[in-house]
């Protein structure tokens, strides 16, 4: 590490994060969880938001190692800017933490990598809901941003499940950009185009949530509408019928765990962090979304 | 200088009777950057009078007329309307004041029709909507009271500048003022159109509105003042009654010294043919356009204002498109597609929109002059502002250009920019100087140093054509003058044969048109819209 | 004292020959201009537009159904309430990049009160509304008064209205309104949807803002000529903080309109709109030199877009290609307008 | 060949006591106008400037460090490489929607042919730049032939080019590329990084071209008034063809520096940039109506968006905290800025 910096953090320690954007839950739930941690531990935080630019966000890699900061807990925006951000780390010999995003193998080194496995994630949600309408039928995806990470995992795991369901057909396939009115005006439009529809894949809970409202309104029903994330607002709408499932993921949880790893390194004790740490995704349907509290996922914060 | 001095002194003087009634300026003074303009001027404007404001350009006219109007604030002196102050923080309140200003430089919104350009600021409404019969009807009315037939209906774009003149009168009429400033009005206007304005002023004054005249055709100032006002440089060198002062005195006080008219014939051409037009026609604007300029010839364009001749000068010089006809230079065809091929086939055009198509107001004289010539200019492509500067200098004294070329062109006084406009066009010696209008808004002797340029470069061998409206300007220049009506050419007379009733007869002559002059819009080639021109 | 006064009519000194000359000039030209003025009325884009439903109506069956059409209408309300603004602001000359982001704020801003503030939904509605005029009020002063260009004054506020739009629940959406709040974007009215009427309204009343009204009519002015409009005793400054607030609380109903079919405020919703609205307003063939669009244009590029959009979904086109299809399009319906190709740069 | 160098003096009449009469007034504005022209040379924003970096400078321990700046210069790079071509174009009064997304086609098409169509590097790199080229290419034609307004032009390549760049691979990114060009944005020379060295040398020929080669110098007169321009012989269409592909070109420059420091081409790189770009240009004062701005108020406009984001990072302040901040002192930097807010409207 290089060397200890004067800040005024509670033991003169200081933890950099470089995170993709402070508007997507996700992000802003996982850097809650690292807030909590490091004040537990007694540890300072930069946090630094890329605002979804790439570029920008290698910049901000460079600043915290410009302030000397002791260990990097990095959300990429993408995996190209996870492989430039792990690279200026690794030159100026900063530890680096690598959250939800990382640089393809072989570029660079990470002390840790935490995860959800975004593509085993979409592959079991497709499935369940491939197998709720029988296994065949009209189905269609809303995508994220086009070239997105998160976008191209989960596309790639609905797709591993679709091989296995040769009766499925992806009768249309939009990008709504991780936006809700964006998705509720692309549904409207696929409703009307596919009469015999019977699920909406939304990459992102919010996809999912715009899809089904257009559906309510349309009149529709008896169709699926899942959706990636498992935001409270999603386990609300689960359980109200408005849409069947989502995944939930554990952003609040992987914040905690970076930062208690980077004190660990900060400390010496880093050796036996694990390289790859996957974190559980929770399917949760109608049946089980009264057992499941979604302050566990995203932190006491959401409501 | 001491004839100015006892000339002053044997004016009468106006405020002398100690009487209130009236727009009264005492001391206005102003300075831009330090640099005074207006050294306390006084000026009476008696209700149902016409003073008439003279003076070399720069001299501080339209300054004048500007603080006057709540344009411009002046640094010093006060104003009364009949023993009131009257001070105007901004156009508005000169309006509401019942003062008009009819502006030197065109101001229109091409966009608006000529009716709203006229009631801009007020449009009458019934019940909370524009009433757009009532302005269209107004708006003809006070259109016709200049002479103007342009629909009041069309938009103003596409118009010519002296349409918009017209326009731009019929405005300030609309106000209903109880003084109005007529800053040149005449420069954009033929001469049945000055007619038109006269005769307005005429019964402006018998209903007691006070008037300020700014021209400098002296005759004309001659013809409408009561009182005449001289101002050189800033200051007040002269106030007479009209009718007790000679054109030459009034000369004499604007210059400050002797001033002679050279009244000189020009001297005889060559007989080589410097520009051979030969059945130019462009569909709806013109036909048969057929003449010859020698070498060393003044040839000039006459013809009542939308007779097609801005039309045709515009098409030599390839700003507009033929639709047939050959043009050959010294003898060689040329192809002209665009205002560079005419360039290089050496046909310059100053052109008459001076603000819209001469020059780039918000960049320095030196730039404006050096526009066309920079890449001759340069040495290795390298041009420097040196090399600029000096060209431009050496124009500002071969033209004797009074004012800075290193400021923005805009803020030089109308004549100035006139001669910068000029000198853009004789930095490389053309083959063909064609001028439009080439003294519009220059003063006496800056129109004495035009004249004897424009005969200078045709004693070297240029062809030069001069479009005038103003006919003594065109009758004195030419060896031979071509008349225009309806878009057609009517005659080409010798000197001898110009007189000025031979062209006016000829420029009348009443010859319908088969085609409407309007320029084909739905065409191909891109119309022209004088306020705001656009890409090509 | 009426200068035009018919009996004094001023003597016209020997004219006559020269105008009676052009009299049948200008009648001939009067018919030609009559005919032009009509098909001036006509925006030029419409073609484009009727090119592109044609296409459409043969390439998917479901295209011309009522029901498709009713949805288009509503799918292009936000969008459309703000591109109302838009057109005034760039009839001026101006610009404004700030719609988006008041969008946000606005909703945000009005869920916020409602919901984390505990005030009556009214009152946070109203105060929601004046949120956005509040910042068109400020793009108002820093054009009229601070003299910033346009451009820089609102990326200024478009920047401080997204961040504070976020800041005020840490990016997390506000949800659950009153059901009449809701019903407002899923009840329709004769056939038609509440918000579709809502955006012809505004459009309608605009439109007769901007043809009737001189305040309205002054905008071309303005933007036609700043220094005439001035000389002209227009109050300029005015009209553009009046024109630059009403954008504001217009992007402020666009952003009831998202909350209220969403029943969600979100404080990134309208981000990727402001492209789209100046897109709309600049195909419907207004000039952003400014005095120079109309409302008529300003709803045929709207169509433009929302139909466009809604056939790209009901063909569906791959999703990499839709950007390459829109802008070739886009490209394709302006160039065949004419008239707006040639008055512009 | 002159004709003032000729003896063709035309009698002037006796104007010497004339002249005599102003000498004294233009001698005494000499010595207020170089003052005058000395202050118009300091680009307005620079005050702005300053003040944000004294304020860092105390803020921060590690803003004013050598390390820092240096990394100021390199995170402003692709920015700065479009800004210039985002001048000329705006100087020319146009303007060009399309930049980020030829950023991203450019790299993309450049990475697909080396890695998939297997060229050699090198001719895969000139390809880029040319697909850079001929976006702006058909930018230049759309805008000077087919006289579209320039925001729709570029609205239509805009999209289509981004549409385009995620359909070389479905949206995937592209890695793997040559040693040598991925240590051109990681080597310093004389301890600047070699992309600064890039930006600085292309804002200095670009400076030289406007200032000192005529036909960069017509750009000027082509944005101040078109027809005065075209009227004076300048080839107004070639200019803005040229213009727009040199601003497509260095698109495509920055799209391989951001491909050699991330050494991975991405499809939606860029995105983001395009509001920067025109900021940095406009915050620099130039004015989008055209013919004024200057490459050194640009590069100043520069270093402020490229100070403020890093000074926001060293500072720690809250992300959704830092549009506000951003938002407010770019107002502020340009309500200093005097001369320009006098300009324009
Ligand atoms: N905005 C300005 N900035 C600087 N100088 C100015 C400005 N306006 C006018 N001047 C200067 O003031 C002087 C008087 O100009 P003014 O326009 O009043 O002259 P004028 O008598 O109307 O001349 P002309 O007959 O040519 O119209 C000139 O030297 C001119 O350059
Ligand atoms: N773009 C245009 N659209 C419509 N009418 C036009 C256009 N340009 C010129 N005109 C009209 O064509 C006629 C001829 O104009 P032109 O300027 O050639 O006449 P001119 O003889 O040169 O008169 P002037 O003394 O005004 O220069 C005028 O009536 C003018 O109003
Ligand atoms: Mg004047
Ligand atoms: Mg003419």
């Amino acid at each position: 590490p290089t060397g200890a910096s004067g800040n005024d953090g509670d033991n003169g320690q200081t933890i950099g994060i470089a995170v993709a954007d402070q508007k997507s839950l996700f992000y802003v739930a996982a850097v809650d969880g690292m807030e909590q941690a490091a004040d537990e531990a007694g540890y300072k935080l930069v946090t630094l938001s890329a605002n979804n630019n790439s570029g920008q966000q290698v910049n901000q890699v460079q600043d915290l190692i410009t302030q000397q900061v002791d260990v990097i807990i990095f959300i990429a925006q993408d995996a190209t800017s996870a492989a430039a951000g792990v690279k200026l780390a690794n030159d100026a010999g900063v530890p680096i933490i690598a959250v939800d995003q990382k640089p393809e193998s072989g570029k660079g080194k990470l002390a840790t990598y935490i995860a959800t496995d975004s593509v085993a994630a979409a592959e079991k949600l497709c499935t369940w809901m491939f197998d709720q309408f029988g296994g065949a039928g009209d189905i269609a995806i809303l995508q994220g941003p086009l070239g997105s990470t998160a976008e191209l995992q989960r596309s790639e795991g609905c797709a591993n499940a679709l091989a296995n369901y040769p009766d499925v057909n992806v009768v249309a396939q939009e990008s709504a950009g991780w936006d809700e009115t964006k998705a509720f005006t692309a549904a409207q439009n696929i409703l009307t185009a596919n009469p015999n529809l019977k699920a909406i894949f939304g990459e992102s809970d919010a996809m999912a949530l715009g899809a089904a409202k257009a559906a309510k309104q349309e009149g529709r029903t008896g169709l699926f509408f899942v959706g990636i994330d498992g935001f409270p607002t999603m386990f609300t709408a689960v359980a109200d019928g408005l849409t069947q499932a989502t995944m939930a993921q554990q952003p609040y949880l992987m914040g905690q765990l970076s930062v208690q790893d980077a004190v660990k390194i900060a400390e010496g004790n880093g050796d036996d962090i694990p390289e790859l740490q996957y974190q559980d995704t929770v399917l949760v349907t109608g049946e089980n979304v009264a057992d499941n509290d979604p302050a566990k996922f995203y932190g006491p914060d959401f409501k | 200088m001491t004839v100015v001095q006892t000339l002053a002194q044997t004016t009468y003087d106006g405020q002398a009777d100690g009487d209130s009634a009236g727009l009264i300026c005492t001391g206005l003074s102003k300075s831009y950057w330090g640099i005074p303009v207006l050294k306390g001027v006084d000026i009476t404007l008696r209700p149902g009078s016409v003073v008439g404001l003279i003076g070399e350009n720069g001299a501080g006219k339209s300054t004048t007329s500007s603080i006057i109007a709540g344009i411009v604030e002046a640094n010093g002196g006060s104003m009364t309307i009949d023993g009131v102050p009257y001070e105007p923080a901004r156009p508005s309140d000169a309006l509401k004041n019942g003062v008009a200003l009819i502006h030197q430089e065109i101001r229109m919104v091409p966009e608006l029709s000529v009716a709203e350009n006229i009631f801009i600021g007020r449009l009458p409404r019934r019940r909370g909507l524009i009433d757009r019969n009532r302005i269209n009807d107004e708006a003809r009315e006070y259109l016709e009271l200049v002479g103007s037939q342009t629909d009041p209906r069309r938009p103003v774009a596409g118009l010519s500048i002296a349409a918009q003149q017209e326009i731009e009168i019929a405005r300030a009429l609309s106000r209903e003022p109880k003084y109005i400033i007529f800053d040149e009005p005449s420069a954009s206007l033929g001469q049945s159109e000055t007619q038109h304005v006269f005769a307005q002023i005429a019964a402006l004054r018998q209903r007691g509105v006070g008037i300020v005249y700014i021209s400098h055709r002296l005759e004309e100032i001659k013809e409408v003042a009561d009182t005449i006002v001289c101002l050189r440089d800033g200051a007040l060198v002269g106030n007479w009654p009209a009718n007790g002062i000679t054109k030459d005195e009034m000369v004499k006080a604007m210059v400050g010294r002797d001033f002679v008219f050279s009244h000189r014939a020009p001297k005889p051409a060559t007989d080589e043919i410097a520009l051979s037009v030969t059945g130019l026609s462009k569909a709806g604007v013109f036909e048969g356009i057929d003449f010859d300029v020698r070498r060393g010839e003044i040839f000039g364009f006459a013809g009542l204002v939308g007779a097609g001749r801005t039309e045709v000068v515009r098409t030599i010089a390839g700003a507009d498109q033929a639709d047939a006809g050959k043009i050959s230079v010294r003898g060689k065809v040329v192809y002209i597609k665009n205002p560079r091929s005419g360039i290089d086939a050496g046909i310059a055009m100053v052109p008459e929109d001076r603000k819209g198509q001469g020059l780039n107001l918000d960049r320095t004289g030196a730039e404006n002059i050096t526009l066309p010539w920079e890449k001759g200019l340069s040495s290795a492509g390298i041009i420097t502002k040196k090399k600029v500067t000096a060209t431009a200098n050496k124009l500002r004294d071969f033209l004797d250009i009074r004012g800075r070329l290193d400021i923005p062109v805009g803020s030089l006084s109308g004549g100035n920019q006139q001669k910068v406009l000029l000198a853009k066009w004789l930095v490389n010696e053309p083959k063909v100087l064609i001028l439009d209008e080439p003294t519009r808004g220059v003063d006496v002797g800056a129109k004495m140093t035009i004249y004897e340029t424009i005969r200078a470069l045709a004693e070297t061998g240029v062809g030069v054509i001069v479009v005038s409206s103003e006919l003594e300007e065109v009758l004195g220049l030419s060896h031979r003058v071509l008349v225009m009506s309806g878009g057609r050419q009517r005659a080409i007379l010798d000197r001898a044969e110009a007189t000025p009733e031979a062209v006016m007869a000829l420029a009348l002559s009443n010859v319908p048109r088969e085609a409407p002059l309007e320029s084909p819009i739905d065409g191909e080639e891109e119309f022209r819209t004088p306020i705001r021109m656009q890409e090509n | 004292m009426a200068i035009v006064d018919r009996n004094v009519t001023p003597p016209r000194p020997d004219s006559t020959p020269a105008h009676s000359e052009i009299a049948p000039r200008s009648a001939a030209s009067g018919n030609t201009s009559r005919v032009r003025q009509i098909m001036s009325q006509i925006p030029g884009p419409l073609i484009g537009l009727i090119v592109i439903v044609v296409a459409l109506s043969f390439l998917s069956p479901y295209f011309l159904t009522p029901r498709n059409l009713l949805n288009i209408l509503s799918q292009v309300s936000a969008v459309g309430v703000m591109s109302v603004g838009a057109l005034l602001i760039i009839l001026l000359g101006g610009i404004d990049l700030s719609v988006g982001s008041v969008l946000a704020l606005s909703s945000m801003s009005m869920a916020a009160m409602y919901k984390m503030a505990g005030w009556p939904f009214e009152v946070a509605l109203v105060a929601g509304l004046l949120v956005g005029a509040l910042v068109g009020l400020i793009n108002g002063i820093l054009t009229a008064y601070g003299k910033l260009q346009p451009f820089i004054a609102t990326l200024a506020t478009m920047s401080a209205a997204a961040g504070l739009a976020l800041f005020i629940t840490n990016g997390n959406p506000i949800t659950g309104f009153p059901d009449w709040f809701v019903a407002i974007t899923a009840t329709s009215l004769l056939g038609i949807p509440i918000e579709g009427v809502i955006l012809v309204a505004i459009f309608a009343i605009a439109a007769f803002w901007l043809k009737f009204r001189p305040s309205g009519r002054a905008l071309y002015a303005i933007g036609g000529n700043e220094e005439v409009a001035r000389l002209s005793g227009l109050p300029v400054r005015r009209a553009k903080i009046l024109v630059y607030t009403i954008a504001g609380i217009l992007a402020a109903v666009a952003g009831l309109l998202v909350t209220s079919r969403l029943d969600s405020a979100q404080p990134t919703a309208g981000a990727a709109d402001l492209l789209n609205v100046i897109a709309v307003v600049v195909i419907g063939g207004a000039s952003l030199a400014g005095g120079s669009g109309s409302l008529l244009g300003t709803f045929v590029g709207l169509l433009i877009i929302g139909v466009l959009n809604n056939g790209m979904s009901l063909l569906n086109v791959s999703a990499n290609l839709q950007p390459v299809v829109i802008g070739a399009v886009i490209a394709a319906a302006v160039l065949t307008d004419r008239k707006s190709s040639r008055r512009h740069t």
